[in-house]
């Protein structure tokens, strides 16, 4: 059949957001709760996983159709559908995807079916936790593909309550606590934005007359003063930098995390922390342009911070949840660093880094379900060990231990790799100290692994414990094989994603540098030289240009400076 | 030739309504509390009649009746309160009824 | 240059045998060996194939070419031609114009390298069947030691940087597994982890070394970066800091100073494992890369100097701290330590050839030691200190004689291999200053330490072969020999160790090199009388060691009360780990605990939860406003109409 | 006239400090009777007549009464002075005395004595019943209807346990579902 | 005026039907279905107002200007009679608790006349019939409060909020005098155009004393003090009522008032400031205070305070700013979850009713499980008060609101109100950690068992389940499509042509 009368007016987005939706809905509508939670083998999923899988199966292959039909070499938005919503206010639903979220949205939709795979370990009130799941898949895609701000923000609002119930419901000892923070935190943030959201389109609608949430019209079009840039990015960067976690803003993600069942970490760990970046991507850096050469630095410092700090925080924990929580805090570091850099390198990275966070630290806590559900705690001293116990189980932690230290071959090397590569063209000493992680990460993966697998076995503490069973071996083996796929042939996906942050990082570039020539006297640090066009390294200025393949950017941090210095003297 | 007093007869209903006002704080008794209100009314009343005067027309006078009819349902309401919490509390002490706090 | 299939093979033959192993070992322990042990020797076969490829293609009339292209290149003259066969199997990622190619890339140096690896690495397969024969878990063990194999190969044959960083953090990665491999101690375990650590942290530095060529040349690949660098204006403080990074690296993986003390402990692996990977090829993967980055170090005489420097005092360092350890394979270790220091001396000179012909040798003789002393071992009931044996010659015979042999090799006694590798390095020592001016200062020091260094390395030796296998026997086990297939290897590699100096007299092995790296001056051979004349502090090193440990006990003893504190210090291997441990472990993970009980939950989470309980308390205040009371109402309401009035309405 | 002002103010001001100083109730109804005759006064005096008369009969002869008689029905005690009485009285004074002084002379601002030929407007029954069953119909009716419903609330309020002696809130006991201390969680 | 006779017929059913439902009692006590009866009184209001309505195109004013004829009054009208119609229906069962049940007929006569007041007080064109209005609406809900008449707190409850209510109404008077004495009308139409220029001291007087009668209605500091133990200690029955239809017919008043009468430019400048601080004060305090309460009704009372300051926040964006339509919606959008949120606690506390803690936060321990679509409800009106999905009317509310003022530029209001919002997060979020957080007694380890059987339990009706359900349905419906309000609401501005 002609492929564009199946597909060409086809919702395919809509499609997509709506599905677990509609799966959600149809949980309601199962018969008999009571009577298929109890009496089921352990062999049995009981219908309530199986519509769930069945929908979330469903939307994969969605996306996995959107995928195969996406362009790569096109980098503005695909598949865009558009309906006005709330004409007054010039809201509309405006949907599209581009390579930066592509896979972003795949790698949601492939999560899900392993989340409810493992869903098995949730004993009470399943059909409730996995219609909370079915709509925050939603959620999550509404926010990842839609484009309108305000859609973009009820979205964003989305994700919260169903997250809220699931840490809160199927939670830990100390969950109305972690929930409690997880909320406030968030909100204070998502309120903020709304605020900046306003302001921004009144700003542009007294310049264009127009009143429009559009993101595509605003972007590039909006022109407001330095100073507005400035605290709308700040406001924005709030919201945002608290659901990455950017330091110091984290501390709701440890208890979060800690608190939530397993498969609300999976996706707390897999998608929700990605957000956060993705709206830096995806709203903050194109609008304010100035605000993010501004705050850029600033964010790169807390980054690195970050990257550090949530390292060596990670290496106290006695929690093997908090430890792999910590150590989230410390990649996300990594991913805000390689975007802030804003070269096509580091950004490429960030994004794969991104997916490859999603999927080794999705696996890690994952695996420490596992082993939750068989021992019921998760402190460290209570194991000890298991490699001899349970082998395949550590083997599997193993291999997702190392992706997690960016072993090369695994996932985690080549985003990593990309994104210190390029952001140390921007913050070299920032990087430098960026670098120091890689070392912290073996440092306290590996004592949390020795410290698990290894050693003396407590035979009549964990005697019972039975390896990895062949369900959760169903969830693992897709992580598995991606951790390999992914770091052995990562071209396919970069490739889906460098073209369109190539031209993001040339984009925004270029609105910098307009927005500065239109109003340059201001207090911004614009004075650094250009590191390229140093006269110790006049052969350098190709290859930078070449390696960053954008213009370089013009705001070079004074540390850069330093650097040279440094090196020359 | 007459000289209209107006502004006079406002700042008495003024300091009418103050007082009226500082009793019905002051007293713990709901009966006084509810002849403050009377106090307060009447003062309103006083406003009336006299800027009725000053802007002639009868607007005010007329408005005067109204209040008048709204107190004496508010007499008969109020009182009723009174009483129904007496039947509850024994007293008609505004301050001894705190069940309803912080 | 050409592609070659058989070139693609090599590595994948021990990958394919890794998991193969593991799932033949689920069940048939015993063949999991031999699986990996084909694996090996096939992927060596296919090296001998690739090395015969790459022999067609350089051509054998080309060896002159190459001579004359090499003493050309020093000379300053016309380019020598670079051949080399390819591989290049997928392009890896591409980012923009940035791209790095999953390339192998097989040229005189890598075959050199392949062949020992891939031939040492059969040998220790071998050798492992019989060593590991009772332990449950050999499969695993087998696996690994083939995905090390794998790993070794990818990081000899990658052809660009990140392709060689893939097997530079893959043979830490099996490094960690095998030293780890008896995990049921956790001192064993956590003396992998300390490798992987300390590893990673030279790790830390290659990355940023690869940052610098990434963001100022743009290309990882070798070829690409040695013609970027043969014409570059790029500062020497830049080219010195890659050089250094690199140099970082190398010392992270060869256990040079600072970054060595994760060998000694490493130790807590199978003896096989610290014949291959501690002994013989991953911790000479620094060198390797020294070698590979010769024109970079060219570049930049401090960075060489520095090199020097570090791999002289490493050299002593270690030598010493050998003389007085007990365990038959610390000693061992710090030896390994010390001849790495041998061959950075070497690459510090500018002699790459050199140090990777050291690499040979070593890897002969010191394959050769561990793997008799793991016999010893293995005799003696895993049993590893000196003082519980003595006299083993005679129960063992074959184990002693290769043992002897190699002894002899490492002293650096003419004929013996040892002595051509450890000779050039002192010749090349000598004449360091004739191209790096900031070496030529410091010469002679440098090379009468490194002399000193040779003199303790054969006294060392002899020791431990004085204490291991002559005199009495002094142990409680009952000593037997050992099985052939560990004789085997045992043997053969004695007899490469024995004849391994040939390889300069009868193949080329300067003139091979010289294919791919600067060998300077083609050295011809020294008369005999020379060559004994030469090996002096071989000689001089292995008599006193016989002296001391058969003829005059005493002495040593004597000695050790004397100067107990100095005992002591090398005992306690100069208390550079508990140093470490004070200065950057321990505060380090203060620091940590400092930073979560004190910041995260202190001060960061205390600002949240002081937000709220401000909120909260706050709360409260205005709560006490709603006292229930009519009047106070009325009165708050009062004042509130009166303060909007006041303030807001009356203007 | 001034005089008469002067005069009635000060009966009216007194009175209504009588009102909320008087510590026993009835004192204080009694001068609350003073005031709303001197009220009547003033309505008099502003020509008012119809109103004075209607203030006299609905307060003093309906309102009033009621106010005695709800007082002698509950027996309503003399109140006792307290020191947080007496903070009240300050503070609420304090805040009267405000509301008056930023008041006041806007007052006298808004309404400068003038001078005027005569009586604008005859506050007569004719003059206000007109007004009143025309333009005001339909607030009289609301008036109406708002007495009446006052009567219906009276009615209710005054509902006594009578009415149903099998009501379960009186026969069971009280308190039986209360929350034990120990919080929520 | 005769002929403006069918323009009141909502007005005239409403107190009609009051009087006929009183006389059939007084015969048949009790014994017939009087709240049925009622019920289809108000309906038939209801549909007199849609049959009315296009007469209400026409902008006038009817009986001499005492009412408003405009579209504002007749959208307002229907919003009062439907709400009204909600809040009967949801306490048809509860009526028969709380010793309501005596006096049921009283009650409900009491309901409909004060539905009525608010029908006058909410069309009033002048300011007499709009004082006059207020107080039937007033007096007959005083009463409503004491209704439950062997219940101390009602009659607390009933006794405050007569006193603060009379109290309030006497500034209000006094105000009505200052603003009449000023410009010599009362019509609300004339005042606007009699107001001097520049205001002068005493109009600004009486303005802000006319407006604390309204803010005493809408419940918004510094005048809010009455409402919490109102709302509390009133039957629930009348606490919704006053927390939707009278906050309703305040705010609706209070707007048309603002931007109408005293719309003029100088008069903003005038007004806005003092809203602006009133609002602060309640967003603030409302928020503040809520997350201390233990009784659900109590907390739910503050955060109808705080909500008051949002609808404040709209007040302050008059005109092209589209404040009003934003008060409008965020309104409607109110009055439906709050409508819901209190039905829900109704039920709840039903079967506790002799304890003087029924509507402790305790009692909604368990509730996910022993009535799940119940909890689900309250959470969905509860996320909907914070403004958050899937509670879209809540959110669309703030969206609207807070959207017109940044529009109007008070952002700083705006962060106030935005983090009061987030505040107010935790303790909506707190009955639905005591919904679905709080572990079961087996799960505890038995060691709470003692109100085991205690929590959880609710008493629902078929009318308040299904008023529930409408509510629920309302809360996504007009967030998901809120256009369609909105645009109508908008037709609705300016309020009254002139």
């Amino acid at each position: 059949m002609d492929e564009q009368l199946l597909f060409g007016t086809f919702p395919l987005l809509t499609t997509l957001i709506f599905l677990p939706l509609l799966g959600a809905v149809t949980l309601l509508f199962l018969p008999g709760e009571r009577s298929s939670e109890q009496g089921e083998g352990e062999g049995a999923l009981g219908l309530p996983v199986v519509v769930a899988l069945f929908f979330s199966a469903l939307t994969f292959l969605v996306s996995l159709v959107l995928v195969s039909r996406f362009d790569p070499e096109n980098t503005s938005y695909q598949f865009q559908e558009q309906i006005s919503w709330i004409p007054s206010l010039g809201v509309s639903y405006i949907l599209g995807v581009d390579g930066i979220s592509i896979l972003l949205v795949l790698l949601t939709t492939f999560l899900m079916p392993i989340i409810f795979l493992a869903s098995k370990s949730v004993r009470e009130g399943r059909r409730g936790y996995l219609f909370h799941m079915l709509a925050l898949e939603t959620a999550m895609l509404g926010t990842l593909l839609s484009l309108d701000l305000f859609l973009f923000y009820v979205f964003w609002e989305l994700m919260l309550a169903p997250m809220y119930f699931i840490i809160g419901i199927w939670g830990g000892k100390r969950r109305i606590y972690a929930t409690l923070k997880f909320v406030l935190y968030t909100v204070v943030g998502s309120l903020l934005m709304l605020v900046a959201l306003f302001s921004l389109v009144w700003s542009y609608a007294e310049q264009s007359g127009e009143v429009t949430f559009a993101l595509n019209e605003i972007v590039g079009n909006v022109q407001l003063s330095v100073e507005e840039q400035l605290w709308l990015f700040a406001a924005f960067a709030l919201a945002f930098g608290i659901k990455v976690p950017i330091f110091p803003f984290h501390t709701w993600l440890p208890d979060a995390h800690v608190e939530a069942p397993t498969g609300g970490s999976v996706v707390l760990a897999g998608v929700l922390l990605k957000m956060g970046l993705y709206g830096f991507i995806r709203i903050a850096y194109p609008l304010f342009p100035e605000g993010a050469s501004f705050f850029g630095p600033y964010l790169a410092g807390l980054a690195v911070i970050g990257i550090v700090y949530g390292a060596l925080v990670a290496w106290a924990q006695h929690d093997i949840k908090k430890l792999v929580a910590y150590s989230s805090v410390s990649h996300l570091g990594y991913c805000v660093l390689g975007f802030v850099a804003m070269n096509t390198l580091a950004a490429t990275g960030s994004i794969y880094q991104m997916l490859n966070h999603g999927i080794s630290t999705g696996a890690l806590f994952l695996l420490v379900g596992v082993l939750y559900d068989r021992k019921h705690t998760r402190e460290i001293s209570a194991y000890g060990g298991l490699a001899g116990k349970v082998p395949l189980f550590a083997f599997l932690f193993l291999v997702f231990t190392l992706s997690s230290i960016a072993l090369p071959l695994t996932n985690g090397f080549v985003g990593e790799f990309l994104i210190l590569a390029g952001s140390y063209q921007q913050f070299p000493t920032l990087t430098l100290v960026a670098v120091s992680g890689v070392i912290l990460g073996a440092v306290y993966m590996l004592t949390l692994y020795m410290k698990t697998m290894f050693g003396e076995f407590h035979e009549e503490r964990n005697g019972d414990l039975t390896d990895v069973n062949s369900r959760e071996l169903m969830t693992l083996a897709p992580l598995f094989v991606l951790v390999f796929v992914m770091g052995v042939y990562p071209a396919p996906f970069l490739g889906m994603i460098e073209p369109t942050v190539a031209q993001y990082v040339k984009d925004h570039h270029e609105r910098t540098m307009t927005s500065q020539n239109r109003s340059n006297p201001r207090a911004l640090p614009s004075g650094g030289i250009d590191f390229a066009r140093s006269p110790e390294t006049p052969e350098v200025e190709s290859e930078t240009a070449k390696a960053s393949s954008g213009v370089p950017s013009v705001l070079v941090s004074t540390a850069q400076e330093t650097l040279v210095q440094q090196v020359s003297s | 030739m007459n000289y209209d007093y107006s502004a006079y007869y406002v700042l008495l209903s003024l300091v009418l309504f103050t007082i009226g006002t500082v009793g019905f704080i002051v007293r713990k008794n709901a009966i006084v509390a509810f002849m403050c209100l009377e106090l307060m009314l009447n003062a309103a009343n006083i406003a009336f009649v006299a800027l009725s005067r000053r802007v002639g027309n009868l607007d005010g006078e007329i408005a005067v009746f109204f209040v008048m009819a709204v107190a004496a349902a508010e007499a008969a309401v109020g009182l009723a309160i009174v009483i129904a919490l007496f039947r509850n509390l024994e007293t008609t002490e505004s301050s001894d009824a705190m069940e309803l706090r912080l | 240059m050409e592609n070659s299939l058989t070139l693609a093979c090599i590595p994948l033959f021990p990958l394919v045998g890794a998991l193969l192993t593991y799932g033949v070992g689920k069940s048939s322990k015993d063949l999991a060996g031999w699986v990996a042990t084909g694996a090996s020797l096939l992927s060596f076969i296919f090296t001998l194939l690739t090395f015969q490829q790459l022999r067609a293609l350089v051509g054998a009339h080309s060896y002159e070419v190459a001579a004359a292209g090499a003493h050309g290149a020093h000379h300053g003259g016309e380019a020598q031609v670079y051949r080399a066969l390819e591989a290049p199997l997928f392009e890896w990622f591409r980012i923009g114009d940035f791209g790095v190619d999953f390339l192998f890339r097989f040229d005189s140096l890598t075959a050199v390298m392949c062949l020992v690896v891939t031939g040492i690495g059969t040998l220790i397969h071998l050798y492992s069947i019989g060593y590991m024969a009772e332990d449950e878990s050999r499969p695993r063990f087998f696996s690994y030691l083939n995905l090390f194999l794998f790993s070794m190969l990818l990081l000899v044959l990658g052809g660009n940087l990140l392709v060689l960083f893939v097997g530079w953090e893959g043979v830490g990665l099996c490094s960690y597994l095998l030293i780890g491999f008896w995990h049921k101690n956790i001192a064993f375990a956590g003396a992998g982890r300390k490798a992987f650590v300390v590893n990673r942290i030279g790790d830390a530095a290659f990355l940023i070394a690869l940052f610098l060529l990434i963001q100022h040349f743009g290309t990882l690949d070798f070829v690409a970066l040695k013609a970027a660098f043969e014409n570059t204006l790029a500062s020497e403080a830049l080219l010195t800091a890659i050089a250094l990074c690199f140099f970082i690296g190398a010392t992270g993986k060869s256990a040079q100073i600072p970054l060595f003390v994760w060998l000694p402990d490493a130790m807590a692996g199978p003896t096989p494992v610290s014949a291959l990977i501690h002994a013989a090829t991953m911790v000479t993967a620094g060198v390797y890369l020294t070698a590979r980055m010769h024109f970079l170090f060219d570049l930049t005489p401090y960075a060489l100097l520095i090199v020097v420097c570090i791999a002289v005092l490493t050299a002593i360092v270690a030598a010493s701290i050998a003389l007085v350890q007990n365990d038959i394979k610390k000693v061992l270790a710090y030896s390994t330590v010390s001849q790495l220091g041998f061959m950075f001396v070497a690459a510090g000179c500018g002699a790459y050839w050199v140090a990777v012909f050291h690499l040979v040798t070593h890897a002969f003789f010191k394959a050769c030691l561990f793997l008799g002393s793991g016999s010893v071992i293995h005799a003696c009931h895993h049993e590893q200190d000196m003082r519980e044996m003595g006299g083993l010659l005679k129960v063992m015979p074959w184990t002693g004689l290769t043992y002897g042999i190699s002894t002899l090799a490492i002293a650096g006694i003419f004929p013996l291999s040892g002595y051509f590798s450890k000779h050039h390095i002192v010749e090349a020592l000598s004449h360091s200053g004739e191209t790096n001016p900031y070496l030529g200062t410091y010469e002679a020091a440098f090379t009468a330490v490194i002399t000193a260094a040779a003199i303790m390395t054969a006294f060392y030796v002899t020791r431990s072969f004085a204490m291991t296998f002559l005199g009495s026997y002094r142990g409680h086990a009952h000593p037997h020999e050992s099985p052939v297939t560990m004789v085997i290897p045992l043997v053969v590699l004695a007899l490469l160790a024995l004849g391994g100096g040939v390889l300069n007299g009868m193949v080329p092995f300067q003139l091979w090199l010289g294919h791919t790296i600067p060998v300077g001056h083609v050295h011809s051979s020294e008369s005999i009388g020379a060559a004994l004349l030469h090996s002096w502090p071989g000689f001089v090193g292995v008599a006193f060691g016989l002296l001391f440990y058969t003829v005059l006990p005493q002495v040593p003893k004597a000695l050790a009360t004397t100067l107990p504190w100095m005992l002591g210090a090398l005992r306690g291997k100069l208390y550079i780990d508990e140093l470490y441990g004070a200065v950057i472990v321990r505060p380090l993970e203060g620091m940590a605990r400092m930073l979560w009980k004190g910041v995260d939950q202190r001060v960061v989470d205390g600002c949240v939860n002081g937000t709220a309980a401000i909120v909260d308390v706050s709360g409260e205040v205005v709560r006490n406003t709603a006292t229930g009371q009519l009047r106070h109402y009325a009165l708050l309401m009062f004042a509130g109409t009166v303060f909007l009035i006041a303030f807001y309405f009356a203007m | 006239m001034p005089l008469v002002f002067v005069i009635l103010s000060a009966l009216l001001i007194a009175s209504a400090v009588g009102v909320i100083l008087f510590r026993n109730p009835i004192h204080s109804a009694l001068c609350l009777v003073v005031n709303l005759v001197g009220v009547a006064c003033v309505f008099a005096a502003l020509e008012a007549h119809f109103l004075a008369v209607v203030q006299v009969i609905v307060y003093a002869g309906a309102i009033m009464v009621l106010v005695v008689f709800v007082l002698m029905l509950l027996n309503s005690k003399t109140e006792e002075r307290t020191l947080s009485g007496v903070i009240q009285l300050v503070l609420s004074g304090i805040i009267g005395g405000c509301l008056v002084s930023v008041v006041g002379p806007f007052i006298i601002e808004q309404w400068p004595i003038v001078a005027r030929e005569e009586p604008p407007i005859s506050g007569s029954v004719e003059a206000l019943g007109k007004v009143l069953y025309t333009d005001y119909i339909f607030p009289f009716e609301t008036a109406g209807f708002l007495v009446m419903a006052a009567l219906v609330a009276a009615a209710m309020l005054a509902k006594t346990k009578g009415g149903d002696p099998n009501h379960p809130r009186i026969s069971e006991g009280k308190n039986d579902g209360t929350i034990q201390a120990g919080g929520e969680q | 005026m005769m002929t403006d006779l069918p323009l009141i017929a909502p007005l005239l059913v409403v107190a009609g039907g009051s009087l006929l439902v009183l006389l059939i009692d007084v015969f048949l006590r009790g014994r017939w279905p009087n709240v049925s009866a009622s019920i289809g009184v108000l309906l038939l209001a209801l549909v007199s107002a849609v049959v009315v309505a296009p007469e209400y195109l026409s902008h006038g004013t009817a009986f001499s200007g005492a009412l408003f004829v405009d579209p504002y009054t007749s959208f307002i009208s229907a919003l009062v009679i439907s709400g009204s119609i909600l809040c009967l229906l949801m306490g048809k069962e509860y009526l028969e608790g709380e010793g309501i049940s005596e006096a049921k007929g009283e009650y409900i006569s009491l309901y409909l006349m004060a539905t009525a007041g608010a029908l006058v007080f909410v069309a009033a064109a002048d300011l007499i019939t709009l004082f006059l209005g207020l107080e039937l609406m007033s007096m007959a809900l005083y009463a409503l409060c004491g209704a439950a008449l062997y219940r101390s707190a009602s009659a607390e409850a009933a006794m405050k909020y007569f006193f603060l209510g009379s109290f309030s109404s006497a500034f209000l008077l006094l105000g009505i005098a200052f603003l009449y004495g000023a410009t010599g009308t009362l019509s609300l139409l004339e005042l606007a155009s009699a107001l001097p220029e520049s205001p002068t001291g005493l109009v600004g007087i009486g303005i802000a004393l006319f407006l604390v009668g309204i803010l005493f209605k809408m419940g918004a500091a510094p005048l809010h003090f009455w409402a919490p133990d109102v709302y509390q200690g009133s039957p629930t029955s009348v606490t919704l009522y006053m927390a939707s239809v009278i906050k309703v017919a305040a705010v609706a008043v209070g707007l048309r008032v603002f931007s109408l009468t005293f719309g003029g430019a100088e008069y903003y400048e005038l007004w806005s400031r003092g809203i602006w601080i009133a609002a602060v004060l309640t967003i603030v305090i409302g928020n503040l205070v809520a997350i201390r309460q233990r009784s659900v009704k109590r907390m739910l009372a503050y955060s109808s305070v705080a909500h008051a300051g949002y609808m404040l926040m709209g007040f302050l964006a008059p005109g092209e700013f589209g404040g009003g339509p934003a008060v409008l919606f965020y309104l409607v959008a109110y009055a439906v979850m709050t409508l819901g949120a209190f039905g829900v606690v109704m039920a709840v506390s039903a079967r506790y009713q002799d304890s003087p803690d029924s509507d402790d936060i305790v009692r909604f321990n368990l509730l996910s499980r022993k009535r799940p679509f119940l909890a689900a409800l309250m959470s969905l009106f509860l996320l909907s008060l914070a403004g958050l999905p899937p509670g879209m009317a809540g959110l669309l509310g703030k969206f609207y609101v807070f959207n017109a003022a940044i529009r109007a530029e008070y952002v700083g209001l705006a962060l106030i109100g935005v983090l009061g919002s987030a505040i107010s997060c935790y303790y909506y979020l707190r009955v639905i950690v005591a919904m679905y957080f709080v572990p079961s007694p087996s799960q505890a380890g038995g060691a709470t068992s003692s109100y085991e059987d205690d929590c959880g339990e609710a008493i629902v009706a078929m009318p308040l389940a299904g008023t529930l359900a409408v509510c629920g349905v309302l809360t996504v419906l007009l967030g998901l499509q809120p256009s369609a309000l909105f645009e109508a609401v908008e037709t609705l501005f300016p309020p009254n042509l002139y």
